[in-house]
Formats: structure tokens, C-alpha cells, sequence
């Protein structure tokens, strides 16, 4: 670990210095202490690998792991690269095997990570093969922490990391089993794409009630999630999850439209269909979009419901996996509504597009910046949860919370 | 124009006019003339090949009608914040899969090559266009248009349609 | 068909067609039909531009025969190991340059994408083709296919025909 | 070759071969043999996206004459310093944009790939072709053509005609 | 800053070890003394700015930054920056705006750089909003220090900067004013090309007149400039800025040619349009090339004008965007003549593009070099002006002035 | 130099800790200690420059050279760097010069790298001109040791390099003059490919039997090679150069085939003239493959000839650059079955294409990995040579030869 010299500013989470969105040794040290440290981190639902021997590559910090489902139906989620000699073994991003097999010299692991077989380990024709006290116990894949909830897998480098429902506290527990309510659900698709921007400010945006009143005219105009609308944001104790909650107005000018240059009130839908949402949740909420430190969005917008997972590909990149989904007792008039609603989100979507943007902007803004720091002062500076949305407290209690993990002490 | 009267050859040279008049208006950033391509109830999406492959419904972009279309333009015009950039589509290999005296399906390659802000021009996205084309008012029409790309990892977003 | 019936524009057709269907194979992962776009005696070979322009005999890959096609593709589905990955090619700048009753020289460009397992879409390598086409049993073969290529440093493998 | 009496679609395939052989004699390195795609009093021009549409004149290259065009060829050959390279055209989207008896304005999309020293092949620079096409004893010529390219950020230099 | 420990050769400015043109931490140290040091770095022409509210979009070092024209007909010079989350503001070249406003959150700046406009900054129907001390003037823009001078724009990023004609001393500013006399420009168009090479080459190379007369064959053979014609070099004080100067002779061969390898007697154009120049300075000087530190370069070449503005990208590329002019007053057969004598210039110029080829040639040489340096003895080893242009002097100066402003110490 | 801390494993050459193949000051200190160190490294084949003048670019590390044959047929090898002002002189792969003459001001070289000509040395009308005391006999171009044996050439950076002969010691040299044996070498053509994984994995993966029958689908089912085969591995006495000697065998099931899952009994060739080897050495050897440290592989298999050279770019790729080769006396029938037979190999091979594939998985495995090592044990943990292709020896003398050139410290 190198010796990193860096101070948060004197005024805490109210500035984010902008050396945490490009630095690469402040990188470097997240996927130590974040992606690799005591966090659970999302990996995949449990529908994607149903039967035993199936499995799913997909990615924690920048290490490649599988996600597999043992024979009894148990998941393990192993390091993707061969004790061997290092090769990363599992290369499709979905599949079902019967064991795990490193093409390089075939050495097999069962479902579990363990080691089962090893070429020549005895020799051939009497000659070579392992040594007498080479142990296969030795060399099973690395295996992480695992835990189920609502369909939804997480796993943790770290042995000791406190129990999933500990970690994401009672607030946070209650929203994401919300949408995840023991219902089984459906996989519609994915999307993937690679933002040009650090990992954090894709947080920092979902998190932002602040942008989307301003930011998307699409939201706006339609009523979709707006500023004047009845609203809250939940956090954990720590600060590190979050959730907006809003629910959809009228599309009529409100108080507080007067801000909103982006409301356009003569903005009709040719085709309504794009809009023509359905409630279906016991609440009266139309959009609760949550942030699962470190790498996870749960996204209920209206009808249409994703897990967004965030990939860290150096300071200046990051990879978001849409998995878009259903229950499986949606009726085919649902699931089309969902695909429709998808319409807003993902790489392509009416409201997504403004977002990636904007966090592509904001790294070309700050990339070269030598000194400054954001400014995080919207409803004060304070960490707090809110009944209304026009605050950005959210975002400071990601990165009171950040500056702790990362050991980043204060400025004198 | 008569699809039925055709031959397979001059079938094709019309495919690739359409397809170049299709894309023309796309590079141009003409893109009021897009939603004109289809028929009324065209179908047009934009699919990844993962989930073609797996038979995953879900598009990054959706259009049921050529109304969709229209209100995909009208959003691009006055509801999205993005940042300038200049496409060139290279659409090439045309083929055709199947047609009867009403409807062709024809399948090509495609090349999208960006260059944004910085001037760089970059590979953007490729792969194929899956076509089910018929003629209307005297000249074809998309009543179905898959696009399914191969770029699993988008660059960013998709603000045009491709 | 008859060659020697065809004008020089119909067979530039013929042979974009040729192409067309050529690339469709190998884009859509459908290599046991690559071997038939040969003759029994075609001669496939995959030559880099700095061998060619010098004349040496090297090639990157050397079929003398349909069979040893067939050897490939078998190699390719029970023998080799590699991750997956998907092709697009984009065959372009189609230019006959002889032809008799008999057979036809032309040439064309290829540039061919690749996608691997992150998803990312690069320009793999460009070439040209040079081809010389007989017609077999009504249909256009290839008795000899030179791939040469530009891309003298290869993005590791060249693991399907070119 | 008369063009009046060419049907649009003959046109474009006329086009079509006409690029080709232009891109041909680049990528072939027969620079010699460009000029002669211009008349007497051919305009070429290399010119940015961003200096087209502001309505700027500057040109990366203008040759006013097919003898500039052969001043730009001597040059090449005797006067500049440069690395080797290889370029490969993919010329696409052939669109006729108008026409009368006399001459042709056809549009068309280019991408040219180039591969320097270290043998890697990368994306030099796209555009389109904007033409105004004659015949001239018998083959068409460029009574204009305008390349307009997107790639701002030039890789370097442009040392071939585009 | 990194502490660097860089050392120059003890034979001085005759000397350039290679490390200073691919070394990292070399590169950041420019950034910060150089390009953000006391410098005066060119950023457009007033005539790409001329109405209230036109803008530009440039760059210094590798900062963004927006030329903008306020209501008053003043200029200024804006780090392109939001203050509130570091979004780069302005995303398109050139444009016309009445207010300059973020898209992401919508906060409004005039276009001095004032934050005139913050959303909800009261709150939303009595929620959140801005704290009550929250001071909109301290959260304007960064702007810099911006000086014009015959229609030409420089901006520093110290407020100390010395005056601009200081910093050009009497010889570089009658250089100067020389071409931007005061007649009004006419902007005929851009090139914009990216050098694989690092910045400080382009200056050696606008710096050295030993090539001028070897690389180009076409300067050679045409007389425009030979090593054999009446030439000067002429820097300021510092060594910073330069000049060569030199007048046309005759496509024959004189004393000089014999070393003259490139000179080719027998090169006539079929065109002679190309080569047409008329005399149109009051001295009889053809061609001027003037350096100016640390960004441009102001190229008189017979009737071809142009500014040369360098962007470092990276210690091993820089982009170079080529403003070619004329005067308003211009007859178009004089705007032809320049257009058409532009053949010779930008990045396919019959004669720039021998120059980018060495530069990118130089870079390969040197970029793996562990040890080594560039021997600058034509001359002498002096870093004076001169009366001929066989001589490597000005490249002297300029790296006698960059290893004091870098703070480079002497070899033991 | 940068201060490297890094420690070996305390297991020694069993372990290769997985920061040796991604850590970019590692890298810098192999350019330096290995590439430019007391190392022999192959540029060629004499018969690649027959004649006087002929010459060939290639590099050694990330060093650009030219090796050039002198007027008197005598060989040298030069820095490609204009002493001038460090310019990459030659930039053709290969050709014919009477002299070496740098574009950029002309300096020219003779074919032994000595300065011979200075364009207005003596100034330009009794102007300018280099300083009476430049001395043209410090400025020649840098000239590496060079020894060719059997036709083939090698250069040295370092002036006290240990003759070819006691470098390579005597096994080696044995084998390497059974393919060298005197006759005159003709080149059949070339392939280059960058392999994006560490230069390291390609010497691994050469002197790894184990992976061969194993991952080779093609060698094991033709049984080309195969661990229940004859065979040997052999090093030098410091286990940096290393060779697997095999002799083929019938395509049969063999003891040990039943750990080879590659085995394919029913895989027959449609065209059996890819597989029609005729005898040619002496011995009853079939294959040869040999790792001559730091940069070369000589390849003998069947009847395919070649070398491969390993130029690192960066710590994670390396461009593999292979000469395929015959013998003048060869018969067209000989000459046309090592073409075919070259379909086994190369960046098409039928072979080499799994290997290609699996130095891409390993980089990709290890590339992440914050901690760990791959694990040598086949055989046991000795450097020894063996009568038998069960052990990963060949691999642990090269670790453990590559520790100490490098410096590496064991683990506390
Ligand atoms: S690296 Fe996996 S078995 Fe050897
Ligand atoms: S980042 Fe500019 S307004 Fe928020
Ligand atoms: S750099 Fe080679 S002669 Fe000047
Ligand atoms: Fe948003
Ligand atoms: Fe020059
Ligand atoms: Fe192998």
C-alpha cells in the first residue's frame, strides 16, 4: 500500500476535492479498502443461475469472479483465476458446468472451489508429476463471503464483514425488500456500457434529487420525479446507501416550476404508450431508486425495475450492468409495459442519456483540475435524511462515509 | 414500386438504396425524416446480441409505431442534454434472406463511427441490421427493423438511433 | 450460371453477392459452410502485405485444398481453445480486374471488427481480398482466395478464416 | 458513356465503380495514375466538417486543376519526408444526390484505415465524398469533388489524397 | 507537486536530455509552472468573438476554458469549470449566449463569470435550498487575467503576470505587431491536427532554421527558405520567444546548396498558381515564423498567414489548431492567393507535413531512451540572435529559459 | 533507477508472485537490467542482410535498432537514434543504404555508425556553422556488441558481455548448432503479432511441457507431443535458456492419455499433407523448442522451422515477431511442406493460436491481483533438467535466474 498524502477539506462533506475522481493511487487504494475491503458487494440474482452447475462471470473492484450455483443449490462465488498459475479461468458470461476446468493444464475445481483435479499429479510412466506433500486442500479457488436475499446475491472479500441486513440497516432493508419481496423474479435483458467518468459520480447522480429536476426535461415534463412533488431521501446510519422516493404529480406547472426552465408544457407523447404506468407496489411511491454501497442501484422507476451494477475500470471509467427485470407472474401486458418503460433507461434511455452526459461533462471538467472541490451545500450541510428532495445530503453522507473508509484525515 | 416484380439482384440494389437513404438522413442529423422510414406500426429496435442470443426481451431502445419514433425525435430535440457529435455509418453486405410477392427480409452489416467533442473519430458501434421491408406509397419501408449490435459495451450512450 | 454471359456490371454483382454471402458465414458463426465457397482445388491463403510484397511463400494460413478447409474447421470446433468473440466484416470497393469465359480476377477490401469477451468493438485487420472465380454447378466459387493483409501486427490470434 | 442515358440505378453503379478505382490507385500506392480522375479544370478539395458548415474556405488541400493535382503527386514523391504506410479505403453509402443530362452530384460515405510502422491498423480518418461527376471520353470524371471529412483531430498528417 | 529530482546536463542549454520529452512527473511540472505559471498563452482572435455573448471554447495546458465576450465588449477568459460539482459548462467551439448555465443543475453564470442563478436556492415550497450564508460571489467562475493586442487574445492564470508587452520585450512585440498591425482579421478557417509527439518539439522545430533548408525540398527548391538567402534570429531577453526571419531568393543554386542534398533542380510546378506571392510588408522580409511562450506561434510564410496554437496532451502528444487569416480589407484574389498558398501549410501541407513527421520520428527515438540528450552546437553554444540562419541559438535560449522556470538543477 | 521494493516468495522459484507480470516499475527495471543488461538478444538472420549496405530495423527491449551489414560484410548493430537531436533515423523494416542519413538536418552516418557528414559544418557564406572543437568522432551513432553463429545474430548492450559461447554454455549451444548447423538459412516469410500478456508467459509457456499435452488438442491427438513420449528438458547451468526435447509418437491412446482429456482418437485430417513429416536431424528428436534468455525462441517442430522474437511493450503485451525459415538446399517439395506445416503455427496456428489465447487468460487473471503467486510444483521444486516432459523445471530455473539478475530480495 503506498503512502497516500491526501486531506479532505476543512469543511467535510460539504466539498468533495476533485483528486478522488482521477487520482489513480486514490484509486487504487478503493479497490483495496472498498471493492476488495469489508463491503458486500452485488453480484448477481439468483434467477440468472438457477440449476445447479450454473454460473455467471461478472466483476467486484476490477477482479473477475464467478458466481456459481453448487449442486445442492448453494451459491459460491469464487476468485475467477486458476491457483495454478494464475490464468483466469472461467471466460462466458454465463453458462452451466458440471465442474470448473482451467484449459491451460486442466486443473478442476468442483462446484464448491475445490481443487479435485490435477494432471500428471501422480506422473506419467513413473516419472515427474507433484511432489509427495503437494496438498489439493491447498489450492482450491479463493472463495467469497456469500449472501442471498430477496433473490438478490451479494458477496464480500472480507470474512468478517457484519451480516447483510446489519450492513444495510433497518431503513435501507425495508426499501430494497420492497422490490424484492420474496417474488420471483424474471430477467427481461441487460445493457452495458462504459461511462466515461469515475465510479463515484454515478453514486453521486443517483443520489442528486437535486439534477433531476433541472437536468432532465423528460422527468420534468411528464411529472415523472420532480422537485414540487411529495418526496423523501433515506439514508443508513453511516450514510453510505441511500434513497430517493418520489411520487409522480400532475404534468402541470407547479410552485417551484418557475426554476424549471427544463418543464415544457406543450411536450405531448404521439404514442402514449411510452407512458402508461401502472401502480403496483402497497405504497403510493412511483419512483424509489436506491444506492447499495459499493457497486449497486436498485431502480424502480414507475413500472420499470433494474439492478444497476457498477464496475470500476480505473479512475476515469466505470462499466454499468443494467439488468432489467420482472416477477415471473407479470402478465404479458406488464412485462410489455416494463419494456416500454425501458425506454428511459439504460444506454439509450430518454432520461439516462441526460446522465450519462452529465457524468461524462463532469469528468472532463475536473480531470485536469489541479485544486477545488464540488460544492455539496443544498439543503444545508448536513447528513441527513429529508422529507423533500431539494437537498443534496445524500451525496454528503456517501462521502462522509468515503473520506472514513479511505482514511483520508483533514486538511489542517 | 412492385416488390413482386423484382428480381433478386434489383431487390437488392433497392435495399441498399433504401439502407443509404436510411442512414443519409442519420449522418446528416436529419433527423425529422427518420420516423418516415417505417411503416405506421414498424417495428424498430435496438438490440444487443446478448439478449438476441438468449432470446432476452428487452431493447435498448423500443419503437411500436412510427409515432414512438416521433416522439423519440421530438425528446432528442427538446429533452435531452447531450453533447455535439458527428456519425458515419458504413453499412455494407447486404443480403437477402427471404421474400414473397409482399414483404423482403434482408439482413446487413454496419459500421457507426463517431467523433465527438475532442475530434477523434472512433469506432462507435457495429453489427447487423435485420430488416423486414415492404413497399408503400410506391417505395419501401420498414415494417420491421432489428438492429442487434454486437458492442455488448457501449461507449457511453446511444443518443441516435443507429 | 455462365460467366461468359455476364456483363461486367452483372458480374460485379454476382461477386458482391459472393462476398456477401462469404462474410454472412463467418459473421454468423456458421463456419461448416465456409469450406464450400471453395473449389475441391481452391487454394486459400492468408498472407500478410509484407510477405506478399516481398514474395515470400509464408502465409498465416495455407489451404491447398476444400479438405483441408474442412481440417480447419474441424480443428476450429474440437481442438482449439479460445474465448469467444464475434466478427463483422465489412467487405467493400468491389473491382473486377480480368476476366475470361472462364474465370474472374477481382478484388475488394475487407476491414473485419471484433468483439471479445469485454464487449469493447476494435478494428481487428484490413486488407484486400484476391480472388479468382469459377462457377461450379450454377453457383460462384472460389478457386483461389490470397487474403492480404495490412495489419502486420496482429491483435494476438487470427482464430477464424479471414 | 453517355450519362443522360443512364437510369439512376446505372448511375450509382457507374458511381460506384468510379470510387472504387479511385480508392484503387490510393491504396494500391499508384498515386501516379490520380490526377487523371479530374478534368482539365477538376476542384479537389480536403476540407473539415467544421470548416464546411461554418462556410469557411480553407482547405487542407485545394488543387484548383487536375496540374495541381500532379504538382501534389511530384511532391509526394520527390519532395516529402515521410514513414511508410498503407491505407485501405472502405467507400460506402453511394447516394445520387441530383442530376441532369450533363452531370451527376453524388454523395458518399469513406472511411480510410491506416497502417504505419508498427503495423497496427487503426481508424485514420471518415467522412463523405461530395462529387460532381462527367464523362469525358468515355468515363466518368470529377468535375469537383469535396472531401468532407468528421476526424477534426487529424492523426498527424494527411500525406495522400484522401 | 512530486518532488522532482531532474538534473541538466553541465554543458547547458547545448545539451536537452531526452527526459524531458516523455518523462510524466517532467510533464505535470510543466502543466503547473508553465501552462498555469506566469505565462501569457494565446487563446483566439477577437475576431472569432465579435459580437456580446460570443464565445470559445480553448485550451491552456490541458485545462478548459471559455473565450467569452461580455455585454460591454469586453473579453474574458473563464476556467470552464462549474463551481458548484466541476461539470466542464461549455461543450460546443463557438456559440452565442446571453447567460452561460450548467446543464446539469442549472446554475447561471453571467458572462463575466458572476453566478447570477442558483435553482431553488430559497427551497421548494419551504424546503431545503441553499444555507442562508451561501454567497453567490463566492462562487463565480475562475477567471483569468486576459490582455489583447492587434486583435490577438492571451490569458494567464497568474494574477502577477507581467504586462503583456513585457513579456514580449520590444524586439517579439515589433515582430508582433508586424502582422496584427490593427487592420481587422478575417478567420479563413481551422486545421486541427494531434502530433505524436510532446510539445516542446514543435517549438525546437519553428525555432530551427538548420532544418528548414535540409527537410523541405520544397522550401529548398523553391527559394522560400534556404539557409544561403539574408536571414535573422531574433529572440527576447529571456530566450523564451523567437523569431526567424528571411527573405526569398531565386530557385537556383548558390553557395550552400552544395550541402543542399534536398535541392531539386528540376522540380517546376505545372500549376504555378500555387507559388504566386506578393509582397504585402513594408520590410522586405517573406517569411516571419515567431515563437511565442509557452503556446503559439505566428507563421508568415510569403501571403500565408496563420497562429499556431500547441495543447500538450500527455508528454507524448500535443494538439495543434491552425487559425488561418487575412485581413478584412483582403481582395479575393488576395484571400484565394492565401488560401491556395495554405497548400504548403497544416497537416497536409506540402511542407508541414515533413515537420510532423519528424516530430513524430523524434519522439520514437527518444521515448525509450533510458539516458542521452540532444546536442544543440550549430552556432556555438551561445543563445543570441543572429544575422544568418545557421545556427541552433534560439533553441538554446529557449531551453536556458525552461530549466530556470522549471527549477532544474545542474549535474554534479 | 527507482527504488523497487519488492520480495520473492520464501518458496523460491515454486512461487512467481503475480507482481512480476504487471507492475510497470518491474518492468522498467527488466528494460534496464535484462534487455539493456549482460544479455545476448537476437536481431537476425545473416541472411537477412546479404550484402553490403543491406540493413534491418528491429528492437531489443523497447529499443529501436538497426543491424547493418558494413562494406567489408562485417555486421553491426546500432542505436536507431540520430546523436543530433535523438531522431529514430531509420524507419523502414528493411532495405539497402550506402550510408545512414537522418532527414531531419542530414547528419550521415557510415554503414560502422560514425559520423561523416554535417551539413554546414563549416557554415554557410563564413557564417555559423558547429564550433571549431566539435569533434564528429564523439557524435557516432551508438554501436552494440554483436556475435552471429550458424547465421544467426545477436547484439549486446553491455560492452562486457560474457561470450556468446560460455552465454549460452555448452548443452545449449549443442542444440542450438543442431538446428544452425552451417548451411545457409532462407527466409520463408514472417508474422508478428502482439500477444496482450507479459513477455514473461511467452518464456513459460515455451518451456512448459506440462501445458502441451493438455491444452494442445492438436499436438495430443496427432501426437506430435505428448507427455507419455520420449522427451528431455534441458537448461543451462544457470536455467535462464532452457529446451523441451520430444520425439513423436503414434496417434494412439498411451498410460497417461487417460488424464489427457484432450485426446481426440477419432479426429482424422481430410487433407493428411498437413501432417506429412519427413525426418531431417540427426537424431531421432521430432521437436525442439528452445529459449535462448531474454528474447528469443528457436523453434523446431516436424518440419517447421523459425525464430520468435519477444519485444516487450509494456508490461502487458509483447510483440512476437516469427522468421520462418528453410535451409538453401532444400528440395520445393521440403520448402512446400514446412509452409504447410507452418499452419500449426503462428498467429493463425493451429496450435500456437491456444497458446495466444492462453497468455491472454493469464494476464487477464493475474493482471487484477492485488496479492498471490502461481504455483511451479510439477516435478518438485528443483532447477534441474529431466529425461522426461512431467515438471515445470524448465520454468523455476528461469524464475530463479530472472530473481537474481533482477535484484529481488527474498520475503522476510
Ligand atoms: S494455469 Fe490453470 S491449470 Fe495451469
Ligand atoms: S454541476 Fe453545474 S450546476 Fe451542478
Ligand atoms: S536530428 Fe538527426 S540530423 Fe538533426
Ligand atoms: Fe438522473
Ligand atoms: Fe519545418
Ligand atoms: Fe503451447
Amino acid at each position: 500500500m503506498t503512502e497516500l498524502k491526501k486531506f479532505w477539506p476543512k469543511e467535510g462533506p460539504a466539498r468533495v476535492p476533485y483528486w478522488v475522481y482521477s487520482d489513480p493511487e486514490v484509486y487504487q487504494r478503493e479497490l483495496e479498502r472498498i471493492f476488495a475491503g469489508p463491503t458486500w458487494n452485488y453480484v448477481g440474482l439468483e434467477v440468472e443461475v438457477p440449476r445447479p452447475g450454473d454460473f455467471k462471470r461478472t466483476h467486484i473492484g476490477e477482479e473477475s469472479v464467478v458466481l456459481v450455483r453448487g449442486k445442492k443449490g448453494d451459491l459460491y462465488v469464487h476468485l475467477n483465476r486458476c491457483t495454478h498459475r494464475g490464468l483466469e479461468v472461467c471466460r462466458e458470461s454465463f453458462g452451466n458446468k458440471a465442474t470448473i476446468q482451467c484449459p491451460y493444464h486442466q486443473w478442476t475445481y468442483d462446484l464448491c472451489g475445490n481443487l479435485v483435479g490435477v494432471p500428471f499429479r501422480k506422473g506419467v510412466l513413473g516419472q515427474g508429476g507433484m511432489p509427495a506433500d503437494f496438498d489439493t486442500k491447498n489450492h482450491g479457488l479463493t472463495s467469497l463471503k456469500v449472501h442471498a436475499r430477496g433473490g438478490v446475491i451479494f458477496a464480500s472479500f472480507d470474512k468478517n464483514a457484519v451480516p447483510f441486513a446489519n450492513y444495510l440497516g433497518e431503513t435501507m432493508l425495508k426499501l430494497f425488500d420492497r422490490v424484492f419481496d420474496g417474488r420471483k423474479l424474471t430477467v427481461l435483458g441487460y445493457s452495458r456500457q462504459l461511462i466515461p467518468s469515475n465510479w463515484k459520480l454515478m453514486f453521486e447522480n443517483i443520489k442528486d434529487p437535486y439534477h433531476a429536476s433541472l437536468l432532465h426535461v423528460f422527468l420534468v415534463t411528464f411529472g415523472l420525479f420532480r422537485a414540487d412533488q411529495k418526496s423523501e431521501i433515506r439514508m443508513d446510519s453511516m450514510g453510505r446507501h441511500g434513497a430517493l422516493i418520489s411520487r409522480k404529480g400532475e404534468q402541470k406547472a407547479g410552485e417551484g416550476t418557475a426554476d424549471m426552465a427544463s418543464f415544457k408544457a406543450d411536450f405531448k407523447l404521439k404514442d402514449p404508450r411510452l407512458l402508461d404506468p401502472v401502480k403496483e407496489f402497497p405504497d403510493a411511491n412511483t419512483v424509489v431508486m436506491q444506492t447499495i454501497f459499493p457497486n449497486l442501484i436498485v431502480q424502480q422507476q414507475s413500472n420499470t425495475l433494474a439492478t444497476r451494477q457498477i464496475v470500476p475500470r480505473g479512475p476515469n471509467h466505470f462499466e454499468l450492468v443494467w439488468t432489467f427485470f420482472g416477477y415471473e407472474n407479470d402478465s404479458p401486458e406488464m412485462t410489455q409495459r416494463r419494456l416500454r418503460q425501458a425506454n428511459l433507461m439504460g444506454p439509450a434511455g430518454l432520461v439516462s442519456v441526460d446522465d450519462g452526459e452529465a457524468l461524462c461533462m463532469t469528468q472532463d471538467g475536473v480531470r485536469a483540475a489541479r485544486s477545488g472541490a464540488a460544492v455539496l451545500e443544498l439543503g444545508g450541510r448536513d447528513c441527513d435524511g429529508a422529507d423533500h428532495m431539494v437537498t443534496e445530503s445524500c451525496i454528503r453522507g456517501f462521502y462522509k462515509y468515503y473520506a472514513e473508509i479511505m482514511g483520508f484525515g483533514e486538511e489542517a | 414500386m412492385k416488390l413482386s416484380s423484382l428480381s433478386d439482384r434489383d431487390l437488392r440494389l433497392e435495399i441498399e438504396s433504401l439502407l443509404t437513404d436510411y442512414a443519409y438522413v442519420l449522418d446528416e442529423g436529419e433527423i425529422e425524416k427518420w420516423p418516415a422510414f417505417f411503416t405506421e406500426q414498424g417495428l424498430y429496435k435496438i438490440v444487443s446480441r446478448e439478449n438476441f442470443e438468449k432470446k432476452l426481451p428487452l431493447a435498448l431502445w423500443l419503437s411500436e409505431s412510427r409515432a414512438m419514433c416521433e416522439d423519440r425525435v421530438t425528446a432528442l430535440r427538446q429533452a435531452s442534454v447531450y453533447s455535439p457529435r458527428v456519425l458515419r455509418h458504413l453499412v455494407t453486405n447486404v443480403k437477402i434472406l427471404s421474400h414473397d410477392g409482399e414483404r423482403v427480409r434482408a439482413q446487413s452489416n454496419f459500421a457507426i463511427l463517431q467523433t465527438l467533442l475532442d475530434g477523434e473519430t472512433h469506432l462507435f458501434i457495429s453489427g447487423k441490421y435485420l430488416d423486414t421491408i415492404v413497399s408503400e406509397g410506391g417505395k419501401l419501408v420498414f415494417e420491421e427493423k432489428i438492429c442487434v449490435y454486437d458492442t455488448l459495451r457501449i461507449p457511453n450512450s446511444v443518443v441516435w438511433p443507429v
